[in-house]
């Protein structure tokens, strides 16, 4: 049991809490939170696991680099969309609202055949 | 031999279909009427003057075809054509415009379908104009549309439809078992057949059906009398008879003798010959009566065929007996058909006149001596000596042919009395005149001069009838006065 | 009580997979990887043109990935933009007029951009690097946004694009460049090693920043919408 | 020769995607077209190139295998990147007629298409499991950028959905990753694999297997992971879905696929593989049963591919614990599968955007009477669903015909009632389509006629799923080389 | 050499090519499409007639590649094929004729002869085919390109067909690829051959291949309208009249009818299915068939559908004749084929002359046609008569063959199915002839139409007047040299090898 595995269990940890909170939470904001808490949590095990030997390994510490970059472009896209879709829709979760299931078939009707 | 080629042969059969071209446009059709008499000509004349024995290989046709005749098939030949030509030229007359085209077309159909099943020697084309006749006398007898001809129609078509299969498959299975499809081979494989039982009842009773048969007979009475007047001419006189050939063709003859078969048939024949002369008589429409008589003579002639199933021996003079039977009744029975049509003349001698010649062909019927009827009746009797048959229902042979005589002269005055009562007073056009005189004619004269079968004892035959007179006159005189009473105790009632 | 049984199901499967996660890394923690890799890459280190490790993984040995993460930023980058109000920036309710920030704006600044050179700089051989650099460069546009200063530079615009692309590209023409000299795409000339890592470091911080400031910046607000196919109007 | 060509295609995506980045959509257009030829080419040009020479491996940046990048080119990774190549060219081709150029947010389609498209080769490609993340992270955020393209609550709400879905799905991959990189210290696939093989390494742990493998399943969208696919698919553009449908999701698959050749075989179990294979023919059945309950065209597609998606799994019970012969004939009837899906349901979705376009309506019932103004179209839709049903003569015959063969041989018949029962499913859905534009009405006299170019390009699809099947033997001769562990 | 490998290819290219140019073609090229379409049919004749001469003289036709690993893609012309083969090609320049003027003024022309020539194509292939795997193709291609013309018209009733069919056929096609497929895996890859593959197999894989039997019968039996799986023939009536002339009386029956053939024949051999048993259990169904279509068209008041019923009764027979395991029987079920095919191409191609010119559809309505129309009746009552198997008609050769066969094995059962069934067949198409020639006509027709002095269009006339002088000649001219009857009997010489 080195401290660089505590890193990975706590690692471990965060990825239980996240999953939970990425399946539980329905806003959309708060499952952001959650899958950059899940991600965290890979970056954790990834570094800590890699580290037993004492010495730092750098490779896995550059994915993670890496890693967190990609995981910031998808959570600042994520907001993008997220902060759009309440624009439009007022909505913060993607649960369909209660009279959309009817909406759309009146529209078409009304629509229906136009020309574009 | 000097008519005898292949094309001429095969014109004689497809003449008739090949004069359906004229029902093709509007303006031939006016001559369709008059070629009818034109069509049986050729086959006539390969009947009349081609001596017995030709044959005629078509490879190609069915599953391989061959045509001919010998002296059987000969006599059968010329009647048929004789009597279609006669019925043609009665139809010109007698056709009005009412679905003249589709009468013609009938007419050409079924004519070229009697034919072709006489010469055909081999299973398939025979069987193809059996069928081909069959199915086009449906147009025949239901030409006249009228709810009564349905019925008749229907039940032909059933009946014939039913034997038509019972033929088939006594074909079939004859065929397979003697492996071959010739007609010549086929008594030969029947009288060696396991299931020999199974296909001569198959074929008896294809065959009966278009025979009239006792128990099969029942489209008959309904058929004859709705068709118009030559239609029932050929029907009665000529088409029936193909049900015989058939018989004649196929049944074991001559290979062995089935006197079990021949027995059954015999009391068949005796049955049909009594009792179509029972029925007969209490019609009251002429053809019915007509009809019935065509069922009583063909019960006579299936007794023949009894008698020639049940002795091998005897078998080929009994055919030669029975083309001269067919030809004689055929003819006649094709002119009492047309008599039923003709209106009678308004002076006195000529309605007698008319009365006399009418009423000759059916005593011809009847055995009247110096008739038609006469001669195949002694050739008959010469024939059928109980004595010379072995089997048990040979005794009663000449009492039974003698009871058909009374039968048939009953028959006979029975349908001089309804004929009078219904036949009108006028004039008739020259073509029924032409068609009932040359059916008179060769029913009482011509019939001496036709090509008799070559195995019919040779006789002398004014002499033998004298000689014979009485043996032939008794019955019709019995019947004479068995018909006087009736007369006596209807007009009493 | 189907929703408190939901939530049950949902943490049990939760810790289950917790717990089998945790059990593996206990058992992989208990074994010896069999490749080395931190060896090797000191030995390589002298060839890569860096002495860092981590910068000699990312922008030696491990290009490509970096070069697609680049893609991936500039992807989010575009799909952000791609929503922006396309007239104007001026968005009022981001807009704080609050003094304090403004303050804190004036100092911070200066410091801020700095600071990102400094990162940059010390990327070649300790902890730093690109996009820590590109990181801290736009917080410090954030922080001047949000105290209202206008950076026309970040309408959507032909401006906007370049600089959102031209870290990208210029890493990418290094890339091919070398695959054209008859090497290996990303295969640096020995040489130009660590000239041409430290170009590509600089103008990729200054894309990510531009990245990072474009989507903070891309307020949703387009009026105009496009239609489900089919369903036009 | 081919390090320029592995050059040119790596390069030519990136670069194009930064340069119509630059322009707007109209002359983003004509730079695409120019790139898109030159991509087909240099697809072809290398596939040929590995047809006749055999594949290798590509060092990126000149480093080896555990240190730096390795790029496995082989027969199967290239015949991908050609299909790639002509399934997305003929997707662009199509959008650049079929979007409306005076959208201003149609400027944004062609550089994440271009990203897009090099996620798709990177990944064919990828023989490094980190690397392949950051590809498959690639795809999903080009794609999800594509869904919401310009879109309104609905399409974004299925973007989001997508992107949560492809977000989670890359982190258990990733984790799955760090499991690996944790156990053997490498990151290279074939390194991995080689070490397992060679029996130094202690046994391997399944979990970090499962994991990539579940993340990878709800990227590909398998049963019961799909709800977000067919939303994303259904709302995105037509060219969009053909894209997502016939590419995207395959790139996960193929991961995945990789894996489980190289690693199930010590990793995986029967359990795994045969619960990998219901839940396949879960999605077969329960996919195509939904497809045939929806009420708009787009819809119906997009559950099609949910239910052709399923077929996919079933490589995995069928190679597991069996001959090398029953194997490689599973992994041939799959990758025929992969092929001819991408290609019909291109051609689908293309023909499906153009039949909408014409009828104005995204409803089934619309396309009464469609048929005697859209032949072309509704053929070209008629002839894909054929694939899709897996008649012969189409690719999807022979995909299908070789995974009977398989599961025959392997005696694993119950995946025979899947296959053809699939199959029925499948035709009826399609068929329900086709009836719909076979009603003669009266009124429908109004349709608008898409231009003749963008009826011939679904056609030209749809005509190569229908002819793969006659000439899988040389595509698949090509592309056996992988199974086979050649490219060292 | 290359000759004999592109003749087949280019017998299935004349259509399959003319297809894809009438689907280009604009709904308004009338002209060009007829030209078009008739020169195929001709082209394609004369390609088939090339062949048959080739393959009665020995010669080989063969074209052969591997599509899927282990699986070779075949087009072979042996005598078998050519049967069928010749047949399609007729009757397609016939029905072709036929159609253009049955679709005067109709719309979707250009679809529908798009379709119809692909039809035509997946016949040719299904002839062509030289393993069941290249058969299985062509099928499933069938079934596919019927589709659009069953529901041409469009309306309610064809849809329910169109889906009924479907999924008759699709499932049909399902159990066949099943059993093709556990086939191929127990023996791999078979082309068809004389005699055979199982005269002396295994006997542990009786139990398999008796299975395998019985799910090609099922896949093949839906085609070939088994009884119980005849269910989407009657329905698929409503289509146009020349696609249930030549598809339904033709193509798609034959298909499955041609394939059973194949499969007794040259994958079993028919001793091998005899000595498993296989063959007894398919004659009964065959003989049910027979029987239960004859008595249901007795009820049907339609037209089309008597003739369906009548289709699913006839084609049966062909079924039956293999049943019987010896030459004759053989030559009757092959002859049949050709001969119930030009029978009932006839019979339907008349119906389509009563509905398109007299608006008729039902049988009580058809009172004194023959007057009105006397060609067409004429064509019609030959038809029905060769069904009944009135001699000199093709009906008869068939039905006397197939008889005498049935003796040769001494299963005289059958001769009795022949003859009640006959009887049946009399009892539903006489009815119909009286109708048509002895009844008055009561009432006007219900939609007429005149084409000035000929009863009806001359395309419409002139193909059932040919097709019923054909089936006349195939009847009376059965022993000729290339008549239906010879070649039947060249096909049991070398290829059924008993």
């Amino acid at each position: 049991m080195t401290p660089s595995l505590l890193y990975a269990f706590a690692g471990v940890a965060l990825c239980g809490i996240g999953l939970f909170g990425f399946l539980r939470l329905q806003h959309l904001l708060r499952k952001l939170m959650a899958f950059n808490l899940i991600g965290s949590g890979v970056f954790l095990v990834m570094v800590g696991l890699a580290q037993r030997n004492g010495q730092p390994d750098p490779v896995p510490q550059a994915l993670v680099l890496t890693g967190i970059v990609v995981a910031i472009a998808a959570t600042a896209l994520a907001v993008v969309l997220i902060r759009r879709y309440y624009h439009l829709s007022g909505q913060t979760t993607l649960a369909e609202p209660a009279a959309k299931s009817a909406r759309p078939k009146a529209r078409s009707v009304n629509r229906e055949g136009a020309p574009e | 031999m000097t008519l005898f080629s292949a094309p001429f042969v095969l014109l004689s059969v497809m003449l008739p279909l090949a004069s359906m071209v004229l029902s093709c446009r509007t303006e031939w059709q006016r001559g369709y009427r008059y070629c009818l008499p034109l069509l049986p000509l050729p086959a006539l004349l390969l009947g009349v003057a081609v001596e017995p024995g030709w044959w005629l290989e078509l490879p190609g046709l069915l599953i391989g075809g061959l045509w001919g005749a010998d002296d059987l098939r000969r006599a059968f030949l010329v009647l048929t054509a004789m009597l279609w030509l006669i019925g043609g030229v009665f139809a010109i007359g007698y056709l009005k415009d009412h679905h003249l085209r589709r009468f013609c077309v009938f007419w050409s159909l079924t004519l070229a379908g009697n034919l072709g099943l006489i010469i055909s020697l081999d299973i398939a084309s025979f069987y193809s104009f059996f069928a081909l006749m069959t199915f086009a006398g449906y147009g025949l007898v239901v030409h006249e549309g009228t709810d009564e001809a349905n019925r008749a129609g229907r039940v032909y078509l059933g009946m014939a439809v039913v034997g038509e299969m019972a033929i088939l498959s006594g074909l079939l299975m004859a065929a397979q078992l003697a492996g071959s499809g010739l007609l010549a081979n086929l008594p030969a494989a029947i009288a060696g057949a396991d299931r020999q039982w199974l296909i001569m009842l198959l074929l008896l009773a294809g065959f009966g059906v278009k025979a009239g048969l006792p128990l099969l007979h029942f489209w008959l009475p309904l058929a004859h009398p709705v068709a118009p007047t030559p239609a029932s001419a050929v029907l009665s006189g000529a088409m029936i008879k193909a049900g015989l050939l058939g018989w004649l063709v196929t049944l074991p003859f001559g290979e062995v003798s089935l006197p079990g078969w021949g027995n059954a048939l015999v009391i068949l024949g005796a049955v049909g010959s009594l009792g179509g002369a029972l029925l007969g008589v209490r019609q009251q429409r002429p053809k019915a009566v007509l009809a019935y008589s065509s069922i009583s003579q063909m019960g006579l002639m299936t007794l023949m065929v009894g008698a020639a199933l049940a002795n091998a021996d005897y078998a080929g003079p009994l055919f030669a007996v029975m083309a001269l039977y067919v030809l004689h009744h055929g003819l006649a029975k094709g002119s009492l058909f047309l008599s039923t049509a003709m209106a009678l003349p308004t002076s006195r001698g000529g309605q007698w006149l008319l009365w006399l010649l009418i009423a000759l062909p059916g005593l011809s019927l009847a055995g009247l001596p110096f008739t038609s009827g006469a001669a195949s009746k002694l050739a008959m009797k010469e024939l059928l000596k109980p004595d010379s048959f072995g089997f048990a229902m040979a005794p009663y042979l000449p009492t039974l042919m003698s009871a058909g005589a009374v039968a048939t002269m009953l028959l006979v005055w029975r349908f001089l009395w309804v004929q009078r009562a219904v036949a009108g007073v006028g004039s008739n056009p020259a073509f029924m005149w032409l068609g009932w005189g040359l059916a008179t004619a060769s029913s009482l004269i011509l019939f001496w001069w036709l090509p008799w079968p070559e195995a019919v004892p040779e006789k002398a035959w004014l002499s033998a009838m004298v000689y014979e007179a009485w043996s032939l006159f008794w019955p019709m005189l019995l019947a004479t006065v068995i018909a006087a009473l009736a007369w006596r105790s209807v007009k009493q009632r | 009580m189907s929703r408190f049984l939901g939530i049950t199901v949902l943490a049990a499967v939760c810790l289950v997979f917790a717990g089998a996660l945790m059990i593996t890394v206990w058992q992989i923690a208990g074994t010896q990887a069999p490749v080395d890799l931190p060896g090797l890459l000191a030995d390589n280190l002298e060839a890569s043109g860096v002495e860092h490790p981590i910068t000699a993984v990312l922008l030696n040995f491990r290009s490509y990935d970096t070069l697609l993460e680049i893609g991936v930023l500039v992807i989010a980058g575009i799909a952000g933009i791609s929503m922006a109000n396309t007239a104007s920036l001026e968005d009022p309710e981001l807009r704080t007029s609050d003094s304090l920030l403004y303050a804190l704006q004036r100092w911070f600044v200066p410091l801020m951009l700095v600071l990102a050179g400094y990162l940059l700089w010390a990327g070649s051989d300790r902890p730093g690097g690109a996009f820590q650099a590109g990181a801290v460069l736009a917080a410090s546009g954030v922080m001047m946004r949000l105290g209202g200063i206008p950076m026309e530079f970040l309408r959507p615009g032909v401006l906007l694009r370049l600089g959102l692309a031209l870290g990208f590209s210029v890493f990418l023409l290094v890339a091919v460049v070398s695959a054209m000299a008859g090497d290996a795409f990303l295969a640096y000339p020995d040489a130009f090693t660590k000239p041409l890592i430290l170009i590509i470091e600089t103008v990729l911080t200054f894309s990510i920043a531009m990245v990072l400031l474009a989507l903070f910046v891309s307020a949703p607000v387009n009026g105009a919408e496009e239609p489900e196919e089919g369903e036009s109007g | 020769m081919t390090l320029w060509l592995m050059a040119g295609l790596l390069f030519t995506p990136l670069a194009w995607a930064v340069l119509t980045l630059m322009v707007d959509f109209r002359k983003g257009r004509l730079v695409t077209w120019l790139g898109m030829a030159v991509q087909v080419l240099v697809s072809l040009g290398l596939w040929a190139a590995v047809a006749s020479d055999g594949g290798f491996l590509y060092l990126l940046g000149g480093w080896q295998a555990p240190l730096g990048i390795e790029l496995r080119v082989d027969g199967l990774a290239v015949t991908f990147v050609l299909l790639t190549a002509l399934v997305a060219a003929a997707c662009g081709w199509h959008a650049s007629i079929y979007l409306d150029p005076g959208k201003p947010w149609h400027r944004y389609f062609w550089p994440l298409f271009w990203f897009l498209w090099a996620g798709l080769n990177a990944v064919w490609l990828g023989g490094d499991l980190f690397n392949l993340y950051v590809g498959l992270e690639l795809i999903s955020l080009a794609a999800v950028g594509l869904v919401a393209l310009g879109g309104q609550a609905d399409a974004l709400r299925a973007a989001i959905r997508y992107l949560m879905a492809a977000l989670l799905g890359s982190l258990a991959y990733l984790l799955g990753v760090a499991l690996i990189y944790g156990q053997f210290g490498t990151l290279s696939l074939a390194g991995v694999t080689e070490l397992m093989n060679s029996g130094d390494a202690q046994s391997g742990q399944t979990f970090p297997l499962v994991l990539m493998l579940l993340g990878l399943a709800l990227k590909t969208a398998l049963f019961p992971m799909h709800g977000w696919l067919p939303p994303a698919h259904g709302i995105a553009k037509s060219p969009v879905s053909a894209l997502l449908s016939a590419l995207v999701v395959k790139a996960s698959f193929y991961i995945a696929a990789r894996l489980w050749l190289d690693l199930g075989g010590e990793l995986g179990g029967f359990a795994l593989a045969q619960l990998i294979g219901v839940l396949g023919s879960l999605a077969i059945i329960w996919g195509s049963w939904l497809a045939f309950r929806q009420t708009k065209l787009k819809q119906v597609v997009a559950y099609s591919s949910v239910a052709q998606i399923g077929y996919l799994f079933l490589l995995f019970p069928l190679t597991w614990g069996v001959t090398e012969a029953i194997s490689l004939q599973a992994q041939q009837g799959i990758t025929l599968q992969v092929i001819s899906h991408a290609l019909a349901k291109a051609a689908m979705f293309l023909a499906a955007g153009n039949l909408i376009m014409s009828v104005g309506s995204n409803r089934v019932d619309a396309l009464a009477g469609v048929s005697r103004f859209l032949p072309f179209s509704l053929f070209s839709f008629g002839l894909a669903g054929v694939s899709l049903m897996g008649l012969p003569p189409t690719g999807g015959f022979a995909a299908k015909w070789l995974l009977l063969q398989a599961s025959l041989a392997s005696g694993q018949w119950w995946w025979l009632a899947v296959l053809l029962a699939g199959g029925l499913l499948s035709a009826a859905y399609v068929f329900r389509v086709y009836r719909a534009s076979f009603i003669e009405s009266t009124d429908t006299d109004q349709f608008y006629h898409p231009s003749r170019s963008l009826e011939v390009i679904p056609m030209i699809l749809a005509l190569m799923s229908l002819g793969l099947g006659l000439v899988a033997e040389p595509v698949l001769s090509v592309m056996s080389l992988p199974f086979e562990g050649g490219g060292q | 050499m290359t000759l004999s490998v592109l003749m087949p290819v280019f017998a299935l290219m004349t259509s399959l090519l003319a297809s894809v140019i009438l689907f280009a073609l604009p709904e308004k090229g009338y002209r060009l499409r007829t030209i078009i379409n008739l020169a195929a049919a001709i082209l394609k004749i004369a390609l088939v007639g090339v062949m048959i001469w080739g393959v009665a003289h020995g010669r080989e036709y063969e074209a052969a590649f591997t599509m899927v690993p282990g699986v070779e893609f075949v087009l072979r012309a042996d005598a078998l094929s050519m049967l069928f083969a010749g047949l399609s090609a007729l009757l397609w320049l016939l029905t072709t004729i036929y159609a253009v003027g049955y679709l005067e003024d109709s719309p979707n022309r250009s679809r529908f002869f798009g379709f119809f020539s692909l039809c035509v194509a997946s016949t040719m292939g299904i002839a062509l085919a030289g393993n069941l795997f290249t058969f299985f193709l062509f099928y499933e291609m069938l079934t596919l390109s019927t589709y659009p013309l069953v529901v041409h018209r469009g309306t309610t009733k064809a849809l329910r067909a169109g889906r009924n069919y479907i999924i008759y056929t699709l499932t049909g096609g399902a159990v066949l690829l099943f059993a093709i497929a556990w086939l191929h895996g127990l023996v791999g890859d078979l082309r068809f051959q004389e005699g055979g593959y199982f005269s002396d197999v295994d006997p542990s894989l009786n139990g398999p291949l008796t299975i395998i039997f019985v799910l090609m019968m099922v896949g093949l039996g839906v085609k070939a309208a088994l009884v119980p799986f005849h269910g989407w023939l009657p329905q698929a009536m409503v289509a146009p009249a020349p696609v249930s002339a030549l598809l339904h009386a033709v193509a798609v029956v034959k298909a499955g009818a041609f394939g059973i053939i194949r499969v007794v024949f040259e994958i079993y051999g028919l001793e091998a299915a005899e000595a498993m048993g296989l063959l007894a259990g398919l004659s009964v169904v065959a003989a049910l068939t027979i029987i239960y279509g004859s008595t249901r068209a007795l009820y049907q008041v339609d037209l089309k559908r008597r003739l369906a019923f009548s289709t699913v009764s006839q084609v049966s027979y062909i079924v039956l004749g293999l049943c019987l395991f010896g030459p004759l029987g053989v030559i009757g079920g092959l002859v049949h084929l050709v001969h119930q095919g030009i029978m009932k191409i006839t019979l339907f191609f008349c119906a389509g002359n009563y509905a398109e010119t007299l608006g008729v559809h039902r049988i009580d309505e058809l009172d004194g046609a023959g007057k009105r129309m006397p060609g067409t009746s004429v064509a019609f009552t030959l038809g029905a008569f060769g069904m009944i198997g009135a001699p000199p008609l093709a009906g008869f050769i068939t039905k006397w063959t197939m008889g005498a066969g049935a003796l040769e094995v001494g299963m005289d059962w059958v001769v009795a199915v022949l003859v009640i069934s006959s009887l049946l067949n009399a009892a539903y198409f006489l009815p119909i002839l009286h109708r048509l020639w002895f009844a008055e006509q009561c009432e006007p027709w219900p939609h007429e139409r005149r084409w000035g002095r000929l009863e009806t269009s001359a395309w419409l006339l002139w193909p059932p007047l040919i097709t019923a002088t054909l089936m006349v000649l195939a009847g009376l001219l059965a022993n000729v040299p290339f008549s239906p009857l010879s070649w039947a009997e060249l096909i049991v010489l070398r290829e059924v090898a008993l």
